[in-house]
This record gives structure tokens, C-alpha cells and sequence, in this order.
């Protein structure tokens, strides 16, 4: 397959910040992104899911080094002294990179 | 029959499971659907009186109890900034919790209240729905000051969309335009199972507030204190307030169960994203773990006596 | 009391809050505890009747049914093909949603019919679930041919197989196997609470068909034209057959709100796996975006007025 | 009306959809939601009993019947070893299954006693939930032996605190302070909808069941027949225990019942974690795929008619 | 750890696709896979999970290159066109390299 | 950015493993993990999440390669033989490296 490769960004973070996270990342000029729900445990201590307010969302991104490079930075800038978040970037491989 | 009301003993068996570590918990869903049904209920009981009231009463109402809502928080912001020493964020972020009002206190409270046959004004959910905002908003001021553009008005529009109020509001509508005859039908689902409902919720509560004591441990006496002093206080405005107003005993006294209860939804929702830099944990600790069960353990019989005293000195 | 039933206050609640951007909604698990316990419910309440049907008035009755359900997408087809400019698919796919039905719209309708004491035939859910299938079929037809073997067995299999018809048909199977005695005991859950979690229903109802009007506006008019015309045009349809099978006044308006309803679970679920090329937002956009809403709000009032119209003029 | 109590057709329902492999199924929060209520309104009905009954007497049946629950496990394990030939801790594993309960038969067994109005003791849940943790702790002592250290202390708290037990514990502990009238405003939820919630939950232990066929055929035809012949043990253990314990024809033929059933929540999830090289498939076919069945179908009726048989002999 | 490697193939799609998927899968040989529910964001515009028609599954296989390759071509010919789909390809460390 | 590289480890197993396997892995030192909902299909059948006797989680950590070789290591030897489990791990660029 011609394949070729992008930046797979993945973010985790509080379930509080889903709306306007999305929101930042349209305007950062994503071409789409992927959410589950999720839990874990972290320097900001266990975030169990028990309930909303506790509840962890993963975000995907694929796109190019650039886009995540920005995304990054403004995830970094914005919400990393406040909220429960860390971010992690692999490479991957997509058909049709035109998508991303 | 216990001292305590059944449902109570479900928030002390969900309490006992969560501080035993248990694996018992709601589903998430669950736990929505729950609330969900808490907030139409509440909200459709306090509809149908709705259209009884005379409009000018209502506004009244209101405003006297948004001043409260309003007032209450910026009492609490000193203490919590200058005796608490808490940083400047955090206080207000707790204080708007303490403005605010707790739903679920409020479900606790009608039950005590039907089971004891205490008349209170019917319409007491749209003086519940009306006190849940203007704290958050004053809450935000207190964070950022007002200097810099806060854009209150998209705020509170976010928050007047948030889940809880739309459903209780929703209900009022929905009560008032249909009348007792309209709702009949679902009573079976919205009234008759209420109270189990109710319970499958402390139980729950009962389980999040276990979760917060960790955190009491950490930050200590003086959140505690607040937890019970504040109420208090606040109760005593509330029946101040209440009796201002002309309301029965039984309205008093639940106004005050409004005004000392403090929220641990809307609030907490609307400071992670107003008020980032606020420690969310401070506030659910002593809101849901210091607040909520004096309340719904001693608050409510406490402030119900408080305005019988109240009443009777007035009365003669 | 107001001009709309209560449960079309929670629709109208839903849309609201979705058309606000609201973020309010119901959990995925919820939504289905939901229409599982419609779905059941309904199927009891026609199953208790089955039994008390003669097989041969059924047979007959479930024959002429299926014939107005592979009928009407044949009606719908060419209008959308050659009216609508649809792609083949596309028009195959919105004409099956038409040919089938909506259970949610029944639902509405029973409440509408019940709270205004007009009878109707009790087994009518047995027509509804007769109702659902054949147009799926007709519809891959339409879009694939039957030239090409499109195993439309395993498809009926399949679709026989989903989540909603199972219920319902498990549903009458049980209730005509139980009769009215053996449900009792049920009945506080299946019945009791029917026209609540009909409103619950109703309210994500309101707000999956918020999210709909943002692909109507860009599908533009005459979908819109013809999420109103085509159920008028079933409706008469509907009637006609209605009275043709000798059904009472109830029965065959009700026949007629089958007729008119158009389906948004069995088929588009169908379409998806079986004519992929067809966009599913398209047909979504028209039955639930507007037939749906004409329908409860404005539809069964009208087409149950028709029905005695035409009893008048037939009667005398 | 149908041979079958409508709770079970439920159950054939979801047999039969499984089997066919219908995509129809409760969403897990559902699911839990459904036992939940189960588990708490058993426990509240015997709590509610419990206030009623002399100490000695309730501890006298909770030793007796703890012991037979180790008893069980001891005579099932030697005839999965050596005439099963399965590995010991597979035998261990399934014979704890064997020693404790399931909920779920317990409350099909109350429909059907309630319906042909058989009195039985109506503390029996609390039995029900004295019988649930014994079997386990001696299952893991038959897989690992006494010998090595292997905290049976903590395994017990692990499971005292499972759901399961601190739902049906926590109902019997709030029923009995309670009593009748404290809990009444809650029947509406725990107890008229009991029969509605049970038909809910056999849908899906139906589809559960049928899941289980897969890994029956490939364990072949011994897993079979024990998972009838050791139930059909049991109920005469159990008939002789509640005959010896003074119970009456019902509670006799109740605790029959309770013996004759086989867990499939405590115990799995126990075994998963203190025996892990056991392989769980094995258990849960014998336990979900042919003793639940079974004990639903046949052996509640069976039991009852062996019980009234003993006391009719014993009787004269 | 003696560990080799292999490729990760990521799916997010439709849900309604998940019988169908799965089933092609086990055709095509994979020794496994693994689902989560998702929401998301892309061409085909915003899938929120809201109710069945609009949520999304992620389908993670770990596999050997060819099989990668296989799955990956046989998706983007048979759904690609037709269903909202995506899907990427990263390196991965397995141990017991035989189990995939 | 200024990132460096870490392991991402993956684990995907049975969901009654979810306390034990959290609690051993804080013992191995990890400064955090996130927990996702799955079902999925592999050597010991299909686990659909009907229940929870058949549910999966899906278990992420991000920290370097020694920690992750231990958890490795450590799940190998003591689950692999009786749990349905599979574990890969892939390479990561993470800001604020002291995090993990
Ligand atoms: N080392 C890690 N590996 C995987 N997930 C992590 C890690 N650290 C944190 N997380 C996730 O990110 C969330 C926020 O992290 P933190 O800001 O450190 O509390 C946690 O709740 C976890 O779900
Ligand atoms: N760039 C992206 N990054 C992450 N997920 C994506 C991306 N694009 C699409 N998706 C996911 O794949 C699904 C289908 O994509 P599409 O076919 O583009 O609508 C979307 O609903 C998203 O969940
Ligand atoms: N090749 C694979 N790719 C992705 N996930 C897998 C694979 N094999 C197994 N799994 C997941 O790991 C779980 C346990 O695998 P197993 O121990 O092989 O049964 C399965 O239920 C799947 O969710
Ligand atoms: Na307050
Ligand atoms: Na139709
Ligand atoms: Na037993």
C-alpha cells in the first residue's frame, strides 16, 4: 500500500475540557480527531471515572509534525499548569494522507 | 424504626462501602439516569404549584433569594482568604460552591419535610433553580476582579445550559404548563419511585463523598470548620431571609436548608473552566465530604428546629 | 393545561436544549434501557390481545399490511428519484424509511388515543411489527436490482434478527402466551411507567432531532417537502386500507399514523450494511429531522380528524 | 396462561435470541443497574423480616447453613477429580460454584412461590447471603492446600466487600432498621417493580446462558451431568437441613432451592483472582449453561413437589 | 525481554460496522483484536455517539506487516468510499511474537 | 517542542485484573497509567463484554524503556500463563519528560 507518514498525537486529560479542547483543535486546523472515555492515575492523583467530574477523555490526532508541533505547544501553554493532561506523540503510517 | 430516615441509610451504607474500599459502585449511566429523573421530578413538583403563584410574589422571590445567592459567597471569600489562608482562586472558587445549592440536600429535605407533615410553599424547586447561578458568576469576580473582560454573559449562558439547570428548569416549565391532571400519567416514574430513587442516589453520594475524605486529610482542620461553620451561618440567612419574605415555617426552613447547602455540580463544572487555576479537589472535599452529610445527617432537623425557635419567639 | 400533551413538552424540551447547543443528553446505555422497555411494553400490552384474535382475521390483516409497506416505498421512489434528483441509492433509501414504521411514533399516538378515550384495535403492535420489515426489502431492491443475487433472505434474517424486532416480537409473544393475568405482576414496570419513559424518550427524541436540521439545511427544501408530503399521502393510504379491512375508527387511524410514520432504527440500520452508498444522514435528516415532528405534533391529530371525516361520509 | 411463569419466558426470550445469534443485548450499566435492584430488594424484604426473629434461632440456621455450604464443595470436588478427571484446581473452582448461591435462581424461586401462595420464612435472604462466602474459602483451600500461606483473612474481606454481598447485606442491615413502615415510601422501586426488573435481568441471564453453549459442546457431556446430577444432590442436602432446622414446608423447600444453585458472580470473580490457573469457561458453562437453566425450569417445581412428598411422610 | 516486532493497525469507523469488520477480520487471518467505543470528528463530519447510527469504534490488530497490508488494502477498497473510516499503521515490540 | 523519547507500554487484558494489575504496577514505580474500556477477541475466545465476567481493559503507561522492560517482564511471568493478556510496547515523544 502507498502509504506515508504522519504524527499521532494523543492527549489525555480531564473529561471537563472535551468541548472546548475539540474546539481548540478545530481552530489549530486538525481535520478531525478521535475521543474515548477513560480513567486513570497521575501526579494529579486517581481520576477513577466514578463520576463526571473524576472522568478522564483520550484524544487522537492524526495530522502532520507541524499541526502537532502546534497543538502541542498550545495544549502546553494553555491548560498543562491547571488541568490533569499529558500528551504523547508516535509516528504512524495512513493511506490516503491527504486525510490529515 | 431507626433514628435515621431509610434513605439516609443508603448514603451510610455507600459511605461504609467506599471508606471499606468496597468495589461497589454506580455505573456512570446509572448514576446520570439518576439525577436525571431527581431534577424532573423535583422540577415537575414545583411546576404545577408554579402556576398557582401570583407572578409579582415570584419575582420578588427571586430576587431577594439571587441577592442571597449572591451575598452568601462574598461572606465566605474573606474567611476562606484571609483566616484560611487559601490563595486568592481557590477561595473564590470555594465560596461559589457555598452560594450556591445542593439538589440533592434539597431531595433530602422534602422527605424529612413529607414525612413529618411539614407544609412548605410547593413552588420551592423554581427558588432552588433561581439560586443556583448568580454564585457562579460572583464566584468569577471574585477570581478575576472585574477589571479584566470576564465575558460574564457567555458564562452564564453556558451555565444555564449545563445539564441540571435545563432539567430542572425544563420541569418547571413543563409542570406549569401541564397542570397536576397533565403530569398524572407519569407520576408512577417521576413521584411514586422518588424515594427509591432517591436512595439508589445517597448511595452513590454516599460512595463520592468516602472518595473525598482523602483529600479532608490533607488539607486539613480549617476546611472542616468551614464545612460546618459556613451552613450555618448561611442557614441563619436563610430563615432571616425566608421570614423576610413571609414564608410558612416550612418554606423558612427549607429556604435555609437552600441557602447552607453548597453545590458539587453546576459550581464545579463551571469553575474548572471559568476559574482553571481553583483546586477542584478543595471544594468537592468540602462540599461534598464536610457539607453535604452534616446537612442531610444534622442540618436539616437542626434548621428546621432553629425556625420553629424562630417562629414562636416572632409568633409571641 | 396546555395544548400539547405532556410528553410532547419533553420532545419539544429536548429540542430546545439540542437546537441551544445544550449538553444535555442521555447516556448511550439509558437511551437503550429506554426503547428496550418501550419496545417490551408495547409488545405485551398487543400480545395479551393476539390471543383473542381469530388466526384467519390476522393472517389477513398482516398480508394486506405488508402489501402497503412494500407499496409505499414504490410510491416514494420515483418522486425522489426523478422529483428529488437523489442519486438511485440515496432514493431507494430515504423510500424504505417511508415504507416502514416508527415505533416512537406509535407510542405517542397510544398515549394520544388513550388520554382521549378513543378505542382502537389492541393488537395493532402485531401490525406494527408486520410493518416494519417488507420495505427494507423492497428498498435493496430498488437500489441494487434484482438481477444481481442479493441474498435478500440473509438480509431478511438479519434484519429480523435486530435488537428492535426481536423485542417487540418477543413482546407479543410473551404477553399473547401469558395473557392479561400473567403480565399483571408486570405490569407496574411495563405499563405503570410507560408513559414516563415514553418522556424520557422523547426528550433524547428531542435532541437526536436537533442534531438533524443542520444536515437539513444543507439538503435543502424539498427533502423538507417531502418529510411532510409523503406521510400526508401514506396517511390517506393508510385510512383507506384501514377501512377496507373493516378496522373501528381507532384502528384505522392508527393504521394511518403507521402508515404515515417512517422508520429511524430497523432501516437505516439495514440500509447501512446493505446499500452503503446511500447517505445515511440524507434519510435520518428527513424522518427524524421532520416527518417525526410532524407527525407527533401535527400529524395524528389530522390524520385521526381524516379517519372520522371519512367514517361521517362512509357512515352516512 | 403459558406453563411458564412470563419471568421465565423472558428467559427463553433471551435463550433464543442468543442462540440465534441476535445482536440483542443490555448495555452492561443496564445490566448492573438490574442487579442491583434485585440484590438490594431481596435484602430489604428479609431485613425488614429479620427485627422479627430471636437472635439464637437466626444464628443456629446461619452456623448449620454455612456448614453445609463448606460441606457441598468437599463431596462435588472428589467426583470432578476422579470421575471428571479435571486438573484440582478446575475441580476446586467449579465445586465452589457448586457450595454457593445464585441470586438469580433465589428470585425466581420467590415468584413462583409468591404466585401459588407458599409461605416460606421470610428471612430467607438473609440465609441466602450467610451461604454465599464459605464455598469459596473452601474451594481455594481444595486448589492450593492449607499448607502454603494463602490469607484466607483477606480473601474473605476481598469478598465481603464484593457488590454482590454489600448490596444484599447492606438491603437486610436497612430493612431491619427500618421495619415495614420505613421502608414503604421505597416499594414502589424495590418492590412493585421486583417482578418487571427480575423479567429484565432473565433477558440478558438468558442471552448469558446461550453464550455458554459454545464452551458446554467442546467440555462434553460430564459437565452436563453434573451440572444436573449436583444440584439434585444439593436439594436433598438441603431438604434435610431445613427439615432439621424446624423450617416450614417452604422455607424447606426455599433452602432446597438455595443449595441446589450454583453462584456465577461471587464465586467467579473470587476464583479468577485467588485461583487463576482454574479456567473459568469450565465453571460458568456448568453453572450458566446447565444448573441455572435447569433450577429455573425444572428444578423449582421438582424440589418443591420432593419437599412436600418428605413432609407428608415425615408428617404421618 | 527478547522481543520482535510487529505492526499495530488502528480502524476507527462506524459501529454499525463492527459484526461485518470483525467477521472480515478473522478471514483474513488475524490471531486477534481488540474494540473500544469512540466518538469523534472527520470529513464525514462529527459522530457523537449521541445513539447507535452515530458512534464509533476503534479496532486495534496487532499483526505481521503482510497481514497489515492485507486488512489495510482490503478496507480502503471494500469501505473507504461508502463509510466513515479511518486507519493507521505504527511499529510495535510483542513478546511472544508467535502469538500474532 | 523540546521532547524526548519514552515507551509507551500497552496492556490489554481481563477486566477483574484491573485492582491487582494497577496496585502491582504503582509498585513497579510507574508516575502514572490510563485505563480504557475494550472487548476483543484473541487465544482464550472472544470476550464480548457482554458481563463483566468478559470485559477487557486496556491499560496505557508511558515511562522509560527500564520500567517498562520490568512491568513487561513482571506481567509476562506472572499473568501471561493464566489471564487473557497481551501486552506491546511502541516508542513515544513526550514533553515535560520528568512526568514519566
Ligand atoms: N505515565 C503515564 N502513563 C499513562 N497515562 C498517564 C501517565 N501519567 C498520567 N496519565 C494519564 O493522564 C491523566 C492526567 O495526568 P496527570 O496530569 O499527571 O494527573 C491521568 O489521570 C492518567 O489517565
Ligand atoms: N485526523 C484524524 N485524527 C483522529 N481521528 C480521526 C481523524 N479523522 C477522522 N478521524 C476519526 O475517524 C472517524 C471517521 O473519519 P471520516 O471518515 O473522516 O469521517 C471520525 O469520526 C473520527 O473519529
Ligand atoms: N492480535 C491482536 N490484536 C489486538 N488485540 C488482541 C490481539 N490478540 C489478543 N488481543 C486482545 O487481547 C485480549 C486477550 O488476548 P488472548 O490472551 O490472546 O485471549 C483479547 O480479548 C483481545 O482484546
Ligand atoms: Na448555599
Ligand atoms: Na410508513
Ligand atoms: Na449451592
Amino acid at each position: 500500500m502507498n502509504s506515508s507518514m504522519r504524527k499521532l498525537l494523543t492527549v489525555i486529560t480531564e473529561a471537563a475540557l472535551e468541548s472546548v479542547l475539540t474546539k481548540d483543535l478545530e481552530r489549530l486546523g486538525v481535520h478531525g480527531y478521535t475521543v474515548t472515555d477513560a480513567r486513570g492515575k497521575g501526579s494529579r492523583g486517581t481520576r477513577n471515572a466514578a463520576w463526571g467530574e473524576s472522568s478522564n477523555i483520550r484524544v487522537e490526532i492524526v495530522c502532520d509534525a507541524t499541526v502537532a508541533e502546534t497543538i502541542a505547544t498550545h495544549l502546553q501553554t494553555r491548560y498543562y499548569d491547571n488541568y490533569a493532561m499529558i500528551l504523547f506523540v508516535s509516528d504512524v503510517a495512513v493511506l490516503r494522507p491527504g486525510k490529515f | 424504626m431507626s433514628a435515621f430516615d431509610p434513605v439516609l441509610l443508603f448514603f451510610l451504607l455507600g459511605l461504609t462501602a467506599g471508606l471499606l474500599r468496597s468495589e461497589l459502585r454506580l455505573p456512570a449511566a446509572v448514576y446520570e439516569l439518576v439525577s436525571m429523573l431527581l431534577l424532573l421530578s423535583i422540577g415537575l413538583k414545583g411546576g404545577v404549584e408554579l402556576a398557582r403563584q401570583p407572578f409579582g410574589a415570584l419575582a420578588l422571590q427571586a430576587l431577594a433569594v439571587m441577592a442571597m445567592g449572591s451575598l452568601l459567597p462574598l461572606v465566605a471569600y474573606p474567611v476562606l482568604r484571609f483566616m484560611g489562608r487559601f490563595p486568592r482562586a481557590d477561595a473564590a472558587s470555594i465560596a461559589a460552591h457555598y452560594g450556591s445549592v445542593s439538589v440533592a440536600t434539597y431531595a433530602v429535605a422534602t422527605t424529612y419535610f413529607t414525612s413529618r407533615q411539614i407544609e412548605f410553599e410547593a413552588h420551592m424547586p423554581f427558588l432552588l433553580a433561581v439560586l443556583e447561578i448568580p454564585a457562579i458568576l460572583v464566584g468569577i469576580v471574585l477570581a478575576r476582579g472585574l477589571s479584566r473582560d470576564i465575558r460574564l454573559g457567555s458564562i452564564a449562558h453556558e451555565t444555564l445550559l449545563g445539564k441540571g439547570i435545563v432539567l430542572l428548569v425544563g420541569g418547571l416549565v413543563i409542570g406549569w404548563a401541564s397542570g397536576t391532571d397533565g403530569i398524572a400519567p407519569m407520576k408512577p416514574l417521576f413521584f411514586d419511585l422518588f424515594k427509591g430513587i432517591l436512595a439508589l442516589f445517597l448511595l452513590e453520594m454516599g460512595l463520592i463523598t468516602a472518595a473525598q475524605f482523602g483529600s479532608l486529610r490533607r488539607y486539613g482542620l480549617f476546611l472542616v470548620l468551614f464545612g460546618i461553620g459556613m451552613p450555618l451561618f448561611s442557614s441563619v440567612v436563610g430563615i432571616a431571609l425566608g421570614y423576610g419574605l413571609g414564608l410558612s415555617l416550612g418554606g423558612t426552613a427549607m429556604l435555609a436548608i437552600l441557602a447552607a447547602s453548597a453545590s458539587y455540580i453546576a459550581v464545579p463544572a463551571a469553575m474548572r473552566i471559568s476559574v482553571p487555576e481553583a483546586n477542584p479537589t478543595l471544594s468537592l472535599a468540602a462540599s461534598l465530604g464536610v457539607t453535604f452529610p452534616f446537612n442531610v445527617l444534622v442540618g436539616i432537623p437542626l434548621y428546621h428546629a432553629m425556625t420553629v425557635k424562630v417562629f414562636a419567639l416572632a409568633g409571641g
